[in-house]
């Protein structure tokens, strides 16, 4: 740390701040957390009162455990996922590569052309999509989920990419090129790397509505060999009576991989620091 | 300015001829395009216009019928829909501008005060923020239910412990509050977006640049607003259509938290709950998948203004500087 | 090789019923046949089944929701015609009604089960105030006076938060005393009553009576708030509907009674509603036809009425035949059949078909009324004006 | 066959010509340096020619090929760019094999040649360093051991020793002319260096505002400059212009006097006061004002001459060049 | 009182050490050169003056307070980096006048300073550009102005003129020059130009390897190194050093001859055969053997002297230095 440029005062009102938002933040999570290891009268009765030898109670993540295979869940939820995002990633950064770095006619119209998803819900398009995984046989695979996220992500991915990529200097592509680098490996080998923060930021965006999504997996997945994590805790959300342990713990527990997958995807942010051209 | 843009300029040829480029054909562009545009197309883009096609039609004694704009005339000109419409509109209005006001704002000075290159916790501090992003609707209604209920009390006993209980209402109950209540909610749930994408902006600003202000006795608040806020603009105008995009797309929290009628007495309903009601119908209201259509065009054609206002007449004039 | 049947079912509630009980017995008797309970959460049921159906992923055998939602997959073509299975005849008409075309020519749906509205109490409470059960409305205010002059207990627990609550436990609950039940029903149906008469409009103000008697805050008091108010001992009444009845056997930690709705004189007939709630049918387009024929027919049957009626309390079969009910709460609400004329909530049959939907507007109206936002006179008018926008009776 | 011909060029943006009807032909084999005042296009030359940016109008060969439509990763060349543009994420190493990982260049092949680049620009110790820690000259570096392991028929290198030490400078200018000679490869090279420029160069292009002044080899440019332009810009201190007036009345034309031509002598034709006197350790520059005409001189060796003092100089009038104005 | 002084500063990057006990003493008004190889620590040491870096021990005292733990923004300096650092979003003149709006100074005074400077760095053509539109010498003067307009009291200038041309790089020297007379201000600055060394400094400051090796006004550094590393480091083409037994059998110290101290002399004690010529104009170097020792020569002129050629050269002794291995 250089002393001489932090001061004191203002780090700790910098401090103060985030504390206090932090704090906001995570309230509700913490209302949650504590529920979640709670009977139910105890949440009802004392919602902020921390679990004590009265109130304590596993039977919201007793219930979980017993019903279903909620491993196999998670770890359908987790190909899913990661499998969506790598795809999205992968396509989203080459079109937005050739969106911003490729004067065309055209391109701005394509730009367009790929943002037009995220102005419809995607879910009335349901029974056009469903028909045709039936027809391609895709119904209750993996594959139709990861198919449908990886559409939905791209137009915010190609978004969000293209403008970072415009950020990247010319120079350095310049210097590839006449290094003799194609432009894929431009790409791949310069671009990319540079704009890593921003592709950790476009994962973050769309691992979560993948992740938290219900809709799709209930009506393109909806077997027990393929149920979501979060399809499988909606089970416990009944017409008239909600287990509100089993969901607390349900969802308690499939915090977690999004978040440890945050916490890789923010690893990236970091990195992404060394760059910046010199000079 | 880089190679490929030589000769690409002026031309005026339709797609495949600019992009075939005098004998040179540059299939590299096809090639960084196509996985993106066919996966998108077919999965999405076909569904989607397909049954937006619906709009123009209606179901006669259970046959398809074209109607040309009839569907849109109702939704317009029948008060019993136009009503609506406009209620939901308008609250989208409402809806979208507390988070443009809040959420970006707070955003932006979360991500300026966690991207200070020698703040200690950082990352601890960014990933406890970000996590109500991670929540699922069910959780997130549900929490703040419990904490806004007046039941269980966890809001009006905290705000009792400093003397404020008389402040206490049932917020998401009254007309006049709940759709202000709910968009803190989201406000609250969604800050992390903003927040990551200008910490992303703010981390490729060059050391440097900012170094330079600081011998310049541009520091602190000031090298916020003169240096890196200008910079990161264009990332600025990126979560604000993502904003308005997710606005008026929203649903899933108003819809956990209130129902789909997006009560008390609609005070709540927005575009896309007025939508999913619509569409996929509701308790004994029956999805009608023409006049669904009917509102998502016009929901696709109030987004597609603003989106293309932004692309046409902010991004194009945004001034891009290369870090 | 056997055959497995898929059931759809919006009943996350019955999952472990169907899998420790109905499916055993049905297998049991049913060599050669498999069935599988894959239940949705409720809010997606319509739409999600709706899509299914559409592109022929559904199951075999389809849950349905009473009146026009079945009605729809019927003409659609999604829903067999099972009007001609013989055990149809184990039904009367009125609980068919709900899974029938309007001629009634044509059922497409075994009906299951139904459910009873009326008002639980929590005995404890009543015996420590001395308190009984009220029969006429007068004594149902003067019961809540007392509860509430004694303050340590919410009078009732109700909220308005998911507006349903307002319009199904309050409007549906106490309306069919003064319409009459399915005298007024059907003459609304035919246009020889309206919203705007009194008979409709009292019940409004009845509700507004109510608002002083609900729990603080009971504007933002969402549904799963009431039944944990009632449950957890610290409301005295709850306006309730019978499917309540399994949950609260097993939350409530003291004695529960329940009372039908109040009359205006003690002479006066009753009215309950007794709705007709599920139902099963087939999909059209299913494989395996015979054996889905075969469990419909087995729905049908006493066995399957015995077993689903005393395994759910409160979800009544609809059987003609008579079904032993052993839960006493449950006994209770049945019971009021024999005493009371029955019917169903009027908004579901036919009412509901058009725009603006008449049950999203009641649900809106009976919130209104009790936060008394509008006056009765008001909510009457706008559901009489909504329905008069699209309905035509045939006079 | 000439390695590299440019034909009228032109290269405008948006409104600002910043070249304009440029022609130069190079051999094979030709080390060529192009010398001008900053702002003058030698850079947007640089980048034409590597095919960066399009010229406006004109035409580009290399190797007798016209490649005005060859993309610069297809034109064969290697630059060094005056911003250095090293990748930031890539370590020296990294940096200087991308190109040759590309070419599918062996690992043995790739390792020895960045090992003798580094080597040969005293880089040994960085290889694993990234850009962002290195010196500016140690980057300036890499940015030069990137373009000479490909080992092209053609460098581009912008300004390459701006940030180096003198003696550095020296040793990388003799690699840089040795590499020349043993790959045969043909050099365009841009400098503000005058040692550079007339050391190196077998034709020193001399730009400016965008034009070619004068092309020619540099004994030639420094000895018969085609105009005060190009005589003024070559040759450090810059040469002395007087009127012609002051030797021959009525002339209107101007002498060009270079410092090193003009000596002290006391019968000299001039007299002059000092202005100032710039000590260089092997070298004395006075500043002086003759009349109100200032002139440098160049004198070898430390004099011990002080501000003020009155001197007489003389020159030869072989050395003196006449232009019109 | 000084206006500067460093105080055993230590600089370490990770293991790296970069700066190891650093002591110097800068007087109010001076202008002290660092020069020294690249990579020599030379930046690094400007940006812990400037408290962009922290030392790792010892102490800076500006105008006599310890400002090790003062922030850049409060120590009353201007600097120009290496890599100029534009803010990339404006303009030149709102690059200049960025600072002083901060520091609320008034508007037609900011006017009158941005003038001015980008008067004397010839940029007026330039004031609506952005940096992305600037050549690299056009860049590099803005940096120059940006911190020109400020008038501190102290300059921190790192490799100003590096990418200038020799006429534009002798204009804006003087400029400096001048500036530095006028404003009284200190100025530290880096160079790798042995003029811009030579003329400048009122004290020269020698680094090797994060070291001072010497310090001294230019003619003592120049006549009077205190090493073999400082004599080769100033002067340029660079002193030759031979082996005193060349002259002294059994000598084991080393001779260090500067080339312009070498002369054609038919009587000459040393015969060299010459490698290789360059002629730069104004003089001629010549590079040749003596022996198996390389010796450059440098001769006032242009001197007709072909590679091969045998030559006797001879040298004034009182020029020579002597080292200690
Ligand atoms: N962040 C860093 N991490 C590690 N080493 C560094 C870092 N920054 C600089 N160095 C090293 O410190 C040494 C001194 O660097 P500095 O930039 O001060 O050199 P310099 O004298 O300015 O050289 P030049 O004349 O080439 O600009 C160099 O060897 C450099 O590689
Ligand atoms: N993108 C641009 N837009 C407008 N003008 C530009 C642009 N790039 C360069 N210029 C101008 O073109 C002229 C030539 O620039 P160039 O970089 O070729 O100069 P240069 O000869 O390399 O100068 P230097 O020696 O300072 O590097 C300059 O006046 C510069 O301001
Ligand atoms: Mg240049
Ligand atoms: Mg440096």
């Amino acid at each position: 740390m250089n002393k001489a440029r932090s001061n004191p005062v203002s780090a700790a009102a910098m401090h103060g701040a985030l504390i206090i938002y932090t704090l906001i933040a995570l309230f509700p999570v913490f209302v949650i957390l504590i529920n979640s290891f709670k009977s139910r009268r105890a949440i009802f009765r004392e919602p902020l009162s921390m679990p004590n030898s009265d109130s304590f109670s596993l039977i919201g993540y007793e219930t979980v455990m017993k019903q279903g295979d909620f491993f196999l869940y998670f770890q359908n939820s987790m190909i899913v996922t990661v499998g969506s995002l790598f795809l999205i990633l992968l396509f989203g950064s080459m079109a937005a590569f050739a969106l911003s770095e490729y004067r065309f006619k055209g391109n701005m119209i394509m730009g367009l052309y790929l943002a037009l998803g995220i102005m419809i819900p995607i879910r009335i398009g349901t029974v056009a999509i469903l028909e045709m995984m039936v027809a391609t046989g895709l119904v209750n695979t993996l594959w139709s989920l990861i198919l449908v996220y990886t559409a939905q992500g791209l137009p915010l991915a190609v978004f969000i990419l293209s403008e970072f990529m415009r950020q990247v200097s010319d120079d350095l592509k310049d210097a590839g090129r006449v290094d003799g680098l194609s432009e894929y490996t431009i790409f791949a080998r310069i671009v990319v790397p540079l704009v890593r923060p921003a592709m950790a930021t476009v994962a973050v965006f769309n691992m979560i509505p993948i992740w938290n999504d219900l809709w799709f997996p209930l009506i393109l997945a909806p077997a027990e060999e393929t149920k979501t994590l979060t399809l499988g805790s909606q089970v416990f959300i009944g017409q008239f009576v909600t287990d509100w342990n089993a969901v607390l713990s349900a969802l308690s527990m499939a915090i977690l991989p999004v978040l440890i997958l945050y916490i890789i995807f923010s690893r990236q942010l970091i990195r992404g620091i060394t760059s910046g051209a010199v000079k | 300015m880089a190679c490929c843009r030589i000769g690409v300029l002026e031309t005026g040829f339709s797609l495949l001829e600019i992009v075939m480029q005098a004998s040179r054909f540059r299939w590299h562009i096809v090639i960084f395009l196509a996985p993106a545009v066919i996966v998108y197309t077919a999965v999405m883009i076909f569904p989607l216009f397909n049954t937006l096609r619906l709009a123009l039609y209606t179901d006669v004694d259970q046959v398809r019928t074209f109607v040309g704009l009839d569907n849109f005339n109702m939704l317009f000109g029948d008060p019993r829909w136009s009503e609506q419409f406009w209620n939901a509109l308008g609250n989208n209005f409402k809806f979208f501008f507390i988070h443009m006001l809040v959420q970006n704002p707070i955003g932006v000075a979360l991500a300026a005060l966690l991207s200070h290159p020698r703040l200690r916790f950082a990352a601890l501090y960014r990933s406890a923020i970000f996590i109500p992003t991670i929540l699922s609707f069910v959780i997130v209604g549900f929490a703040w239910k419990l904490i806004l209920s007046p039941i269980w009390g966890i809001a009006p006993s905290m705000l009792d412990a400093v003397g404020l209980k008389s402040l206490f209402a049932p917020w998401l109950g009254k007309e006049a509050y709940a759709l202000i209540t709910l968009s803190l909610i989201s406000v609250w749930q969604f800050v992390g977006i903003p927040m990551m994408l200008i910490y992303a902006a703010l981390l490729s600003i060059p050391e440097e640049i900012l170094e330079a202000g600081e011998i310049d006795g541009i520091t602190g608040i000031n090298a916020f607003w003169k240096i890196k806020l200008p910079l990161i603009l264009p990332s600025i105008g990126i979560i604000s259509i993502l904003t308005f995009v997710g606005n008026f797309n929203a649903f899933d929290l108003i819809y956990a938290a209130q129902g789909a009628l997006a009560g008390p007495d609609f005070s709540t309903d927005i575009l896309g709950t007025f939508l999913y009601r619509t569409f996929f119908g509701f308790q004994l209201q029956l999805g009608d998948p023409y006049m669904g259509s009917a509102v998502a065009g016009t929901m696709f054609a109030i987004i597609l203004v603003g989106v293309c206002i932004y692309l046409f007449g902010i991004q194009t004039r945004l001034r891009r500087y290369q870090l | 090789e056997d055959v497995t049947l898929t059931i759809e079912s919006w009943r996350n509630d019955d999952l472990k019923l169907w899998q420790d009980k109905i499916i055993p017995a049905f297998e049991a008797s049913n060599p050669g046949i498999k069935l599988k309970f894959t239940p949705m959460a409720p809010t997606e049921y319509n739409s999600a089944i709706n899509s299914k159906l559409g592109a022929g992923t559904a199951g075999d055998l389809i849950s349905c929701r009473p009146f026009d939602a079945s009605l729809a997959l019927y003409k659609a073509g999604y829903l067999e015609d099972l009007t001609s299975m013989d055990a149809m005849s184990n039904f009367s008409d009125v609980a068919k009604a709900a899974w029938q075309t309007d001629d009634a020519a044509h059922t497409f749906c075994v009906p299951m089960a139904s459910v009873i509205h009326g008002f639980i109490y929590n005995k404890d409470a009543f015996d420590e105030l001395g308190l009984t059960a009220p029969e006429t409305e007068e004594e149902f205010f003067a019961v809540l006076d007392k509860i509430k002059e004694d303050g340590s207990y919410i009078p009732m627990a109700m909220g308005t938060n998911d507006q349903w609550e307002a319009a199904t436990m309050g409007y549906q609950n106490i309306g069919p005393t003064y319409w009459k039940g399915e005298e007024g029903r059907l003459a609304l149906i035919k246009g020889e009553q309206k919203l705007t008469d009194p008979q409709w409009v009292e019940p409004y103000e009845v509700l507004h009576k109510w608002a002083p008697y609900l729990g603080d805050g009971f504007e933002a008091q969402t549904y799963p708030d009431s039944q944990n108010l009632f449950t957890l001992g610290r409301a005295a009444i709850y306006p309730a509907g019978s499917w309540e009845i399994a949950m609260f056997n097993e939350q409530a930690d003291f004695k529960m009674g329940a009372f039908k709705p109040p009359v205006k004189a003690k002479s006066d007939t009753c009215y309950i509603s007794d709705h007709v709630d599920i139902g099963i049918g087939m999909n059209a387009k299913t494989e395996n036809p015979e054996a889905a024929k075969t469990f419909l027919a087995w729905v049908a049957s006493p066995e399957f009425a015995e077993i689903f009626g005393n395994a759910l309390p409160g979800f009544f079969p609809l059987s003609s035949a008579p079904v032993e009910i052993s839960d006493p709460l449950a006994e209770e609400f049945v019971s009021w059949r024999g005493d009371c004329e029955t019917t169903i909530r009027s908004t579901y049959q036919i009412l509901s078909r058009g725009t603006p939907n008449l049950e999203n507007e009641t649900w809106g109206a009976s919130a209104a009324a009790i936060k008394g936002t509008a006056t009765p006179e008001e909510l009457g008018k706008k559901l009489q004006d909504g329905l008069d926008s699209w309905y035509k009776p045939q006079k | 066959m000439s390695a590299l011909t440019l034909k009228n060029v032109y290269k405008a943006f948006g409104d600002t010509e910043v070249l304009k009807d440029i022609s130069i032909e190079v051999e094979q084999g030709e080390f060529v340096v192009f010398v001008g005042p900053s702002g003058c296009g030698k850079s947007t030359l640089l980048r034409v020619i590597a095919g960066l940016e399009e010229a406006t109008a004109g035409e580009v060969h290399i190797d007798g090929k016209l490649v005005n439509t060859v993309p610069p990763s297809k034109r064969g060349i290697a630059m060094v760019f005056q911003s250095y543009a090293l990748y930031p994420h890539l370590n020296v190493a990294n940096n200087m094999s991308l190109a040759l990982k590309q070419e599918g260049v062996s690992k043995a092949e790739i390792a020895e040649r960045v090992q003798e680049a580094s080597r040969m620009l005293q880089l040994d110790d960085y290889l694993k360093r990234f850009p962002s820690e290195l010196s500016g000259g140690q980057r300036q570096r890499v940015a030069i051991g990137r373009a000479v392991v490909r080992q092209p028929k053609l460098f581009l290198l912008d300004e390459p020793l701006s940030n180096l030490d003198a003696a550095l400078r020296v040793s990388t200018r003799l690699e840089i002319a040795s590499l020349h000679k043993q790959l045969d490869a043909t050099m365009i090279y841009v400098t503000h260096d005058q040692t550079e420029a007339m050391t190196l160069a077998d034709k020193i292009v001399v730009l400016r505002d965008g034009r070619v002044e004068q092309v020619g080899s540099p004994m030639e440019l420094y000895n018969k400059p085609a105009n005060k332009f190009v005589a003024g810009f070559l040759g450090s201190p810059a040469m002395n212009f007087l009127p012609a007036s002051l030797l021959k009345d009525g002339d209107t034309r101007v002498i060009g006097l270079r410092p090193e031509y003009i000596y002290l002598d006391e019968n000299g034709p001039l007299s002059a006061k000092v202005q100032h006197v710039e000590q260089l350790g092997g070298d004395t520059n006075v500043i002086a004002m003759v009349g109100e005409h200032m002139v440098t001189v160049r004198l070898f060796g430390q004099h011990a001459i002080a501000p003020n003092q009155q001197l007489t100089l003389g020159f030869d009038p072989a050395t003196l060049h006449y232009f019109d104005e």
